[in-house]
């Protein structure tokens, strides 16, 4: 029985269960003339829910689990004389599996059942032109024991997966059962599947730490292997980025962490009050026609590919900074310039900053407008008192998000900022940022055990930490500042 | 009954008319929400240097009226407001008057207490600050601290200025509202129910305090308790289902009467 | 300040009497009313204005990537060449490579040329037939393995023009550029402009540009949007799928939920973290986990859609946790005095009125998902497919490319014909989004209220 | 699984999905997955073990390193052959209606280097046009976009260009003598080039570069050759030692800067991924890479010893320990 | 004072241990906002089907004690109960407790009208939906009608129960919350000043609506009208800065109050 046949087996025995607790739930009411604790969905929910999800957790453990179990199972019977030279068990075993699912194609296609498998009946002393016919290629000839291994697994992943299917189903049903029977009509069946759903929200929740545990794990490795091969006060303390191939190289963070803060600033200074006021106008001043028009369009921006405001930068805007400031005001001629890529990766993040505000702006309550107006207050004056402190924390949230793209940002950057690693106070000049150079360290041609390359994982394990510090401090801010109201 | 009632807006509308001076005037005021005709074809003349009282049965139009006179309607798009509104003889809905002016001129407390998420102290300053009554901190403070004093609230509260305006009880939060549209000093003063939520205590501290505003300003207040109304207001106007059934001097209105239904009413017969 | 004495002097501010002439100080207000309005609506504009410049290079670059040449000839299937044992043996059929199919072009196409009595001078047989795409072959042979039984016939075909000719006819290539073109001459242009006038070589819609998949370098003319659309629709199916309910779900329990203590503040500040964590962070981290670890394969929608889902739900996250914040509390104290629980009183008013901001956040979190290169070239979804995955389920488990991977790849290509080409595909890449996106604008329209 | 994975090099790409294209076409067998992450990542990918879910193929610009090597072994990965499937040529253009350019290397290591010799001195770089630095080149401003650290290509460029350059004009012996006759250091400090905006690191790929060069009308440019070939109407190509690049002059040795191109190929899956073999030899058969091939026609300089690669695919080699 | 008053509240805790069944029982219950000490060891017996009062200058504390009754404080993260609240006999704050069946079983009008932004029929039948009282979408209706009818606001919106309940007039948003309560039949109502924004006919038919309730429920109610609390209440309960100061049958407490500033608040001369 497949997967996905299981699964519509528990969802349909689930469904069942719905409807079936719903209907005992309201005859018990009826008979006892008791009043039920709660809506009998509850009862037909927690019914479905006990059906259900045990049963995909069993499920989701099993499929995992039966693999390797087999696996260890094939491994054994496979002795290292039939592994090449060079080779690796692990290729064999795959050969196994390769044949396993081939068998089946080729009884399939002689139409022979399963005696005829292990009886011998059918000759395969050419498993591989047998095996050929079917789709199936095989590099060399099957040793005896491969294809006595590939009998065993194809008959254990048959066995185990009839196996799942009937603990799996026989779980759903027996824990549906259970909790049918339970159903009395003082069953709190609400706190129960409340409960349940209680839990998958802190499941959720518990993602987003899984998820830093992982990039802090997969980043950590690599890190701790680049400290190793390249002084971490170097590192940490140098002011010159300047990697080489053959050895040597400089490899100091200081000007991408600057080159990052440089550039993000710009495009903050340009999206933050271009977001603000544009969220500011929509939600407060614009015809509800308008409004509906011009926010999704905003928000294209934010879809466009970064390629697109990449060449945009470098073709279009690089060259207009350059000819008509940066030269005439002798701050040198760099059409690639921080000033290029934050004004441009700006215009990308607007969208961030005014869909987010104008969303929070928008759930002010209209009492609070009244009691500014009320007091003779002009509209700008209102949101500027009113309104936008009571949405602070909203804002500084959009605020964050947009900061985060832009320190994630490459493309506008390799475009728009070059690639050069500078400590320099123009804005006129190339620089570049640390996620540029994390990309482009990965993607090299140098070799990986190189520090040249492992830089690229101390450099994002470095950013991380500086990019938690700057939300710490942020969220300090939001609370000192919010303003809740009722 | 409908002939009754045109018949005596008719002749109500004569006698405003020959009444004067008069603070606010309104002639043939239609309000609309949507196509809901919330205020059908009022006329009245409130008095400067008095107190008018509208009551009224409740969703009767009282606070939508009092709405259009300092122009907060204007922030319900689906409101709509017809007719004729003058404030010392200058039209409020000329295109030429600029409704913040207005406002400031004319206050308003709100029915529902709506303190804004700020410090008690930055409540009550905010108006003072935007039309820039105090150039020094100090100021500031005495008008703050003043304004709180009228409305009841500075003995519970001057201990903690800095603390967050919606975390007063009920009644506090209604205090801290007149406390702030009294900051600002208008010359009209609109208030929309202030004393519901107060106890009897908090209450008589406001009808002083409107007492004593009357010599200067102009006060229009919305109130249920006829016992308010007669004690604080010198006029009384009568609404009901939209109409102004009849406005006169409090003293004949709780005595005597023109319209049935306004006797009913006093008389809690009504409905 | 506890002596309080009301000062005299504030009645001294000048106020104007009449509500109809304006004094000053309400005027510097107005005018500074007006200038905040006007700075709104210039920020409109520029936002307005920059997506329509941008929209506008798009378009002009791209849109004739929609459109593409084709030479229309009737070709000579020649046993001889196809078939030399004679016998149509499919096995012996399909051991004839694309090598063999090129010469019957070229003399089909000469005969066209005989036969409508054009000629070039200074262009040879070979020469004559660099106008048609190294494509074509392929095709044909295509069509013969399919059906063997054709050898010996002669078929019309429409065979796509090469990729210079096809820009000629889109002001890409010149007689001028032509001449220093290593790739073609003005004699096959030249050719190019007869055939058209015999009505041999026409410019049509190109649906194979949405259906074709990807091709080589030497192809632009051929290459197309298909796989790389299909894997975009599995990656965004499976993130809208995750990330949606996943991002709404934690965000319910961190704002409703959870105590507040300092454990839900490292959350908190780990998930607004993690927004800040660069794209290709996460591909970094879906290699290791995804596939080192769980052994999921390489350049598969899954995993790709796995790894566009962890970055998108801090985007979700901390728009939905931002929307719940700005629900009135009296909000919640309504249903719960009424004896709704707490999720009741979640579920049934706080999400409706949070809904816009959810909303955005996933438009915007979408639009980033759906437009991210960085994470894929580490999984290995940067990269030449030209086999179409399966459908769903298994076809996540298949190769694919992705919209803006197929962007990336052929802005880097070195044949002109590919900047068209990556433009066409940025268009079809906005439909996508705005398609995509086009539920929730709508949703959110409908959600928005004020209260 | 069914197709062959192979990952690497951006600038074998093209030529290996040439391959694929024409493979898939042409067998049974799906058209292979090709990947581009660049080279070290590719093989970084290719060490990672023997198994279904890791690649087959490495594609490189350059040729393997031993800590790579080491890495496989490390990692289960005995056997890696290595076929060289050609030579990339790297040229230096600019804009078409530009000056003709004819360079040395020494007018590169002269134009670019942070310190050159003068009047027989050591100075920081004060050239700022071309001109300056030999009467016969144009009066033009100095401004190269040059490939960054990533690329293999910038090593190519380091040596062959820079360092022979830096030898040529006497800057080496000045640097030696100034570093107390240390080579290593002076060949380092002929390496390190100005910062002050004049060559300018390009991190991205050719059209990258291209489009600069269009937007900086004065800039020259280094691309691939096969880059160049394709866009003939927009750029003009410099002659380097009066050389022309063609492919021809690169396989006959005459144009100096080249480099060879490369792919890796895991042994242990060449009998368990359908077509690996086959694809090897399609690859490397006269019939793509050959110098009337598809390859060839798109810019890569067949390899004049194709046949000894041929034979020893056939035998599949592996290759031994770097020398 | 604060002597007298200690000694005041022991002579209570005798009295109300005394007296039997109580529906309600509350011992020693504390209430802290953060630092500020809102309630201080308050003992009180509710007693079942009747009506009690709560009264007392505005920031006493009512509120306060009126959302512990059914645990509505637990939303306020600053606010922390101490103390011992029964109802029947089961301590409402004991961890097995559900907040949620306790709301169900007692109802609460609040002080600041606060209907859903949603239809003024949604408003209503939210309660009875989500306890499922109605099987059949005409109970429901017929639910919502009666409860609509009892606030006395059936004949304002009987033709717009689709309209948001937003857009009425503050009584009618008053109302529609005291529908709302009723409309789940629970068997406490509290309620926080719930004709504070009522014009007399609807707070006579309020106070109506309270009289029948009393029959089967008991309801507790805030109120700053003296004459209210005469009127609808068999037992008072007086607070001041946070303390009960004493509670008593109504008529006792209204004619001969035992505490000083029962008598002075009564008579309007507190403060
Ligand atoms: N959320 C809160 N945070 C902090 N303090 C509060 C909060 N709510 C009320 N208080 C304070 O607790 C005290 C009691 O408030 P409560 O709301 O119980 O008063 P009340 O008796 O209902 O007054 P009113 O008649 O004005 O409604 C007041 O001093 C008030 O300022
Ligand atoms: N924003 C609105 N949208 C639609 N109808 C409204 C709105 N505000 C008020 N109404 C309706 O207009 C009528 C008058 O309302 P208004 O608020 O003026 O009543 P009121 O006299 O102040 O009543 P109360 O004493 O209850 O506050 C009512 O029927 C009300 O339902
Ligand atoms: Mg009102
Ligand atoms: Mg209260
Ligand atoms: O991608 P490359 O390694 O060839 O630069």
């Amino acid at each position: 029985m497949s997967v996905s046949i299981i699964i519509l087996v528990v969802l349909a025995l689930s469904a069942l269960g719905y409807f079936l607790g719903r209907r005992r739930a309201l005859s018990l009411a009826a008979e006892s003339g008791g009043k039920l604790h709660s809506l009998p969905g509850y009862y037909g929910q927690t019914v479905a829910l006990f059906a259900a999800v045990p049963a995909f957790l069993l499920l989701i453990a099993w499929l995992f689990v039966q693999p390797v179990v087999i696996d260890a199972r094939v491994d054994g019977m496979i002795p290292d004389s039939v592994i090449p030279e060079g080779g690796a068990r692990s290729l064999v075993i795959s050969d196994v599996r390769r044949i396993a699912g081939g068998l089946d194609a080729v009884l399939a296609r002689n139409a022979l059942d399963e005696g005829a498998l292990i009886d011998g009946s059918v000759d395969f002393s050419t498993i591989r032109d047998r095996l050929a016919e079917v789709g199936i290629a095989l590099g060399n000839d099957v040793p005896t024991e491969v294809f006595e291994a590939a009998k065993v697994y194809r008959q254990d992943t048959k066995v185990g997966s009839t196996a799942m299917a009937i603990a799996v189903i026989a779980l759903s049903m027996g824990l549906g059962a259970w909790s049918f029977m339970r159903i009395r009509p003082d069953l709190r069946a609400r706190n129960i599947s409340e409960g349940f759903i209680k839990s998958l929200l802190i499941g959720s929740s518990t993602i987003a730490i899984l998820t830093t545990v992982g990039i802090v794990a997969s980043l950590v490795f690599e890190s701790i292997n680049f400290f190793r091969m390249y002084p971490a006060s170097e590192f940490f303390f140098s002011t010159v980025w300047n990697p080489q191939f053959r050895g040597g190289s400089e490899l100091g963070i200081l000007p991408l962490l600057w080159g990052t803060f440089y550039i993000s600033l710009i495009a903050l200074l340009v999206a933050v009050p271009i977001g603000l006021l544009i969220a500011i106008y929509l939600s407060e001043y614009a015809s509800k026609s308008l409004r509906s028009v011009a926010k999704p369009a905003i928000e294209v921006l934010a879809g466009i590919p970064t390629i697109v405001y990449g060449l945009f930068a470098l073709i279009t805007v690089g060259p207009f900074l350059r000819d008509w400031f940066a030269q005439p005001l002798g701050l040198g001629s760099s059409s690639s310039s921080v000033l290029t890529a934050g004004i441009v990766m700006g215009i990308m993040i607007i969208p961030f900053v005014s869909s987010l505000s104008d969303d929070i702006m928008n759930a002010v309550p209209q009492a609070l407008r009244d009691g500014s107006y009320g007091l003779g207050a002009t509209q700008s004056e209102t949101i500027k008192k009113v309104i936008l402190p009571a949405a602070l924390p909203g804002i500084v949230g959009a605020i964050l998000l947009a900061a985060s793209r832009a320190i994630g940002e490459t493309m506008i950057v390799v475009l728009g900022a070059g690639a050069a690693a500078k400590l320099d106070l123009n804005p006129f000049e190339a620089m570049t940022t640390v996620t540029v150079k994390i990309v482009s360290q990965l993607t090299g041609d140098t070799e990986f055990a190189s520090p040249e390359t492992l830089v690229a994982f101390a450099l994002g394990l470095t950013l991380f930490v500086f990019t938690l510090g700057l939300n710490v401090l942020a969220l300090y801010i939001v609370r000192k500042y919010r303003e809740q109201y009722e | 009954m409908m002939n009754n009632m045109s018949a005596m807006t008719t002749t109500m509308k004569t006698k405003a008319a020959t009444m004067n001076p008069s603070k606010i005037s309104a002639r043939g005021v239609q309000v609309y929400y949507g196509d809901k005709h919330a205020i059908k074809d009022v006329d009245i003349e409130i008095h400067p240097r008095s107190v008018t009282a509208f009551i009224g049965p409740s969703g009767c139009g009282k606070s939508t009226f009092l709405r259009c006179i300092n122009r907060m309607n204007d922030t319900i798009s689906s409101c709509r407001v017809e007719g004729h509104i003058a404030i010392d003889g200058e039209d409020i809905y000329d295109p030429k008057v600029d409704p913040v002016q207005l406002r400031a001129k004319v206050g308003m407390v709100f029915q529902k207490p709506n303190p804004f998420p700020k410090s008690i102290y930055e409540n009550v300053a905010y108006g003072p600050r935007i039309h820039g009554l105090a150039s020094r901190k100090s100021d500031l403070d005495d008008i703050v601290a003043s304004a709180l004093q009228k409305a009841g609230l500075w003995n519970e509260v001057k201990d903690r200025l800095d603390a967050p305006g919606t975390g007063l009880s009920g009644g506090q939060q209604q205090r801290l509202c007149i406390a702030r549209a009294v900051a600002v000093s208008p010359e009209v003063i609109l208030m929309d129910e202030p004393c519901s939520a107060l106890d009897p205590i908090a209450t008589a501290k406001v009808e002083e305090l409107i007492h004593e505003l009357r010599e200067n300003f102009t006060i229009v207040i919305v109130t249920h308790s006829m016992q308010q109304a007669a004690r604080v207001s010198q006029r009384t106007a009568m609404f009901h289902l939209g109409n102004l059934v009849e406005v006169d001097d409090t003293d004949k209105i709780f005595t005597n009467p023109d319209d049935q239904r306004t006797q009913d009413y006093i008389m809690g017969r009504f409905g | 300040m506890t002596d309080v004495s009301v000062s005299a002097n504030r009645e001294t501010v000048s106020r104007s009497k009449s509500i109809l002439t304006v004094d000053a100080r309400t005027r510097r207000r107005h005018a500074a009313e007006a200038r905040f309005r006007l700075m709104g609506k210039i920020a409109v504009a520029i936002s307005i204005l920059a997506l329509v410049g941008l929209l506008a290079s798009i378009l002009s670059n791209g849109l004739s990537a929609f459109r593409q040449t084709y030479v229309t000839l009737d070709v000579y299937l020649d046993p001889a060449k196809l078939d030399k044992q004679g016998n149509r043996d499919p096995e012996a059929i399909a051991k004839v490579t694309t090598f063999s199919y090129a010469p019957l072009i070229q003399k089909a196409l000469t005969d066209a040329m005989a036969a409508k009595g054009i000629s070039i001078e200074g262009l040879n047989a070979k020469g004559a037939s660099e106008l048609i795409s190294k494509e074509a072959p392929a095709n044909l042979r295509r069509y013969v393995i399919a059906d063997p039984s054709v050898i010996g016939d002669t078929v019309s075909f429409d065979l796509l023009a090469s990729g210079r000719i096809d820009g000629y006819y889109k002001d890409r290539v010149t007689m001028e550029s032509a001449q220093l073109d290593r790739n073609v001459s003005p004699e096959q242009l030249m050719l190019a402009d007869e055939l058209r006038q015999a009505g041999i070589l026409t410019t049509k819609f190109n649906w194979d540009f949405f259906t074709a998949p990807d091709a080589s370098d030497t192809r632009p003319e051929a290459s197309g949007l298909g796989v790389a659309i299909l894997g975009s629709a599995y990656m965004m199916l499976i993130v809208l799928v995750l990330s949606l309910p996943l991002g709404v779900a934690a965000s319910i329990y961190l704002e409703e939920f959870a105590p507040q203590n300092r454990f839900t503040d490292l959350i908190e500040v780990n998930i607004a973290n993690l927004a800040a964590v660069p794209s290709i962070v996460f591909g970094i981290l879906g290699l290791a986990v995804f596939i080192n670890f769980v052994g999921l394969p390489q350049s598969a929608p899954i995993v790709g859609g796995l790894v566009l889902t962890l970055m998108t739900l801090p985007t979700i996250i901390i728009a939905t946790r931002a929307a719940l914040k700005a629900v009135p509390p009296s909000i919640r104290d309504a249903a719960l005095g009424v004896g709704a629980s707490k999720m009741q009183s979640v579920f049934h008013h706080v999400l409706p009125l949070a809904m816009p901001g959810i909303l955005t956040g996933t438009i915007i979190g979408l639009a980033q998902a759906l437009g991210e290169t960085a994470p894929l070239l580490l999984i290995g979804m940067v990269a030449f497919v030209r086999e179409y995955p399966a459908a769903p389920p298994e076809g996540f488990f298949d190769p694919a490319s992705a919209l803006p991977v197929q962007v990336y790849n052929w802005t880097q290509r070195g044949d002109p014909a590919f900047v068209e080409r990556a433009s066409g595909a940025i268009i079809v890449l906005l439909v996508f989004l705005v398609a995509m996106n086009l539920i929730a604008i709508i949703l959110r329209r409908r959600f928005e209220r004020r209260w | 699984r069914d197709q062959i994975q192979i990952a690497g090099s951006s600038t074998v790409l093209p030529y290996a999905s040439i391959v694929a294209e024409a493979f898939g076409e042409n067998t049974d067998f799906p058209t292979p997955v090709v990947e581009s992450g660049g080279s070290g990542a590719g093989r970084k990918k290719l060490c990672e073990g023997v198994g279904e879910n890791t690649v087959d193929i490495a594609n490189s610009s350059s040729r393997i390193k031993q800590s790579d090597i080491d890495n496989c072994a490390a990692n289960g990965v005995q056997e890696i052959q290595e076929v060289r499937i050609g030579y990339d040529g790297i040229v230096f253009a600019s804009e078409i209606n530009g000056p003709e350019y004819a360079f040395t290397p020494a007018d590169w290591h002269a134009a670019l280097a942070a310190k050159v010799v003068k009047d027989g001195q050591l100075v920081d770089n004060p050239y700022k046009a071309w001109n300056e630095i030999r009467a016969e080149l144009p009066a033009q401003p100095i401004l190269a976009f040059i490939p960054g650290t990533k690329h293999g290509t910038r090593e190519v460029f380091d040596e062959k260009v820079i360092i022979a350059g830096c030898e040529e004009n006497g800057t080496y012996e000045a640097l030696k003598a100034a570093n107390n006759g240390d080579e290593d250091a002076a060949e380092k400090a002929c390496m390190a080039l100005r910062t002050d905006g004049v060559s300018v690191d390009i991190d991205g790929d050719y059209t990258e570069t291209l489009a600069r060069v269009d937007a900086n009308k004065n800039g020259i440019g280094v691309f691939g050759l096969s880059f160049y070939q394709n866009n003939t109407d927009k750029l003009r190509v410099a002659t380097m030692n009066g050389v022309s690049p063609s492919v021809e002059t690169i396989a006959s040795g005459e144009y100096p800067v080249s480099r060879p191109l490369y792919f890796y190929v895991k042994n242990a899956h060449l009998d368990v991924i359908p077509g690996l073999q086959e694809y090897v030899e399609f690859f490397v058969s006269d019939e793509m890479a050959g110098p009337d091939g598809p390859l060839a026609a798109y810019g890569l300089v067949s390899d004049p010893e194709l046949a000894k690669t041929q034979e020893a695919v056939q035998a599949r080699k592996p290759m031994g320990p770097l020398n």
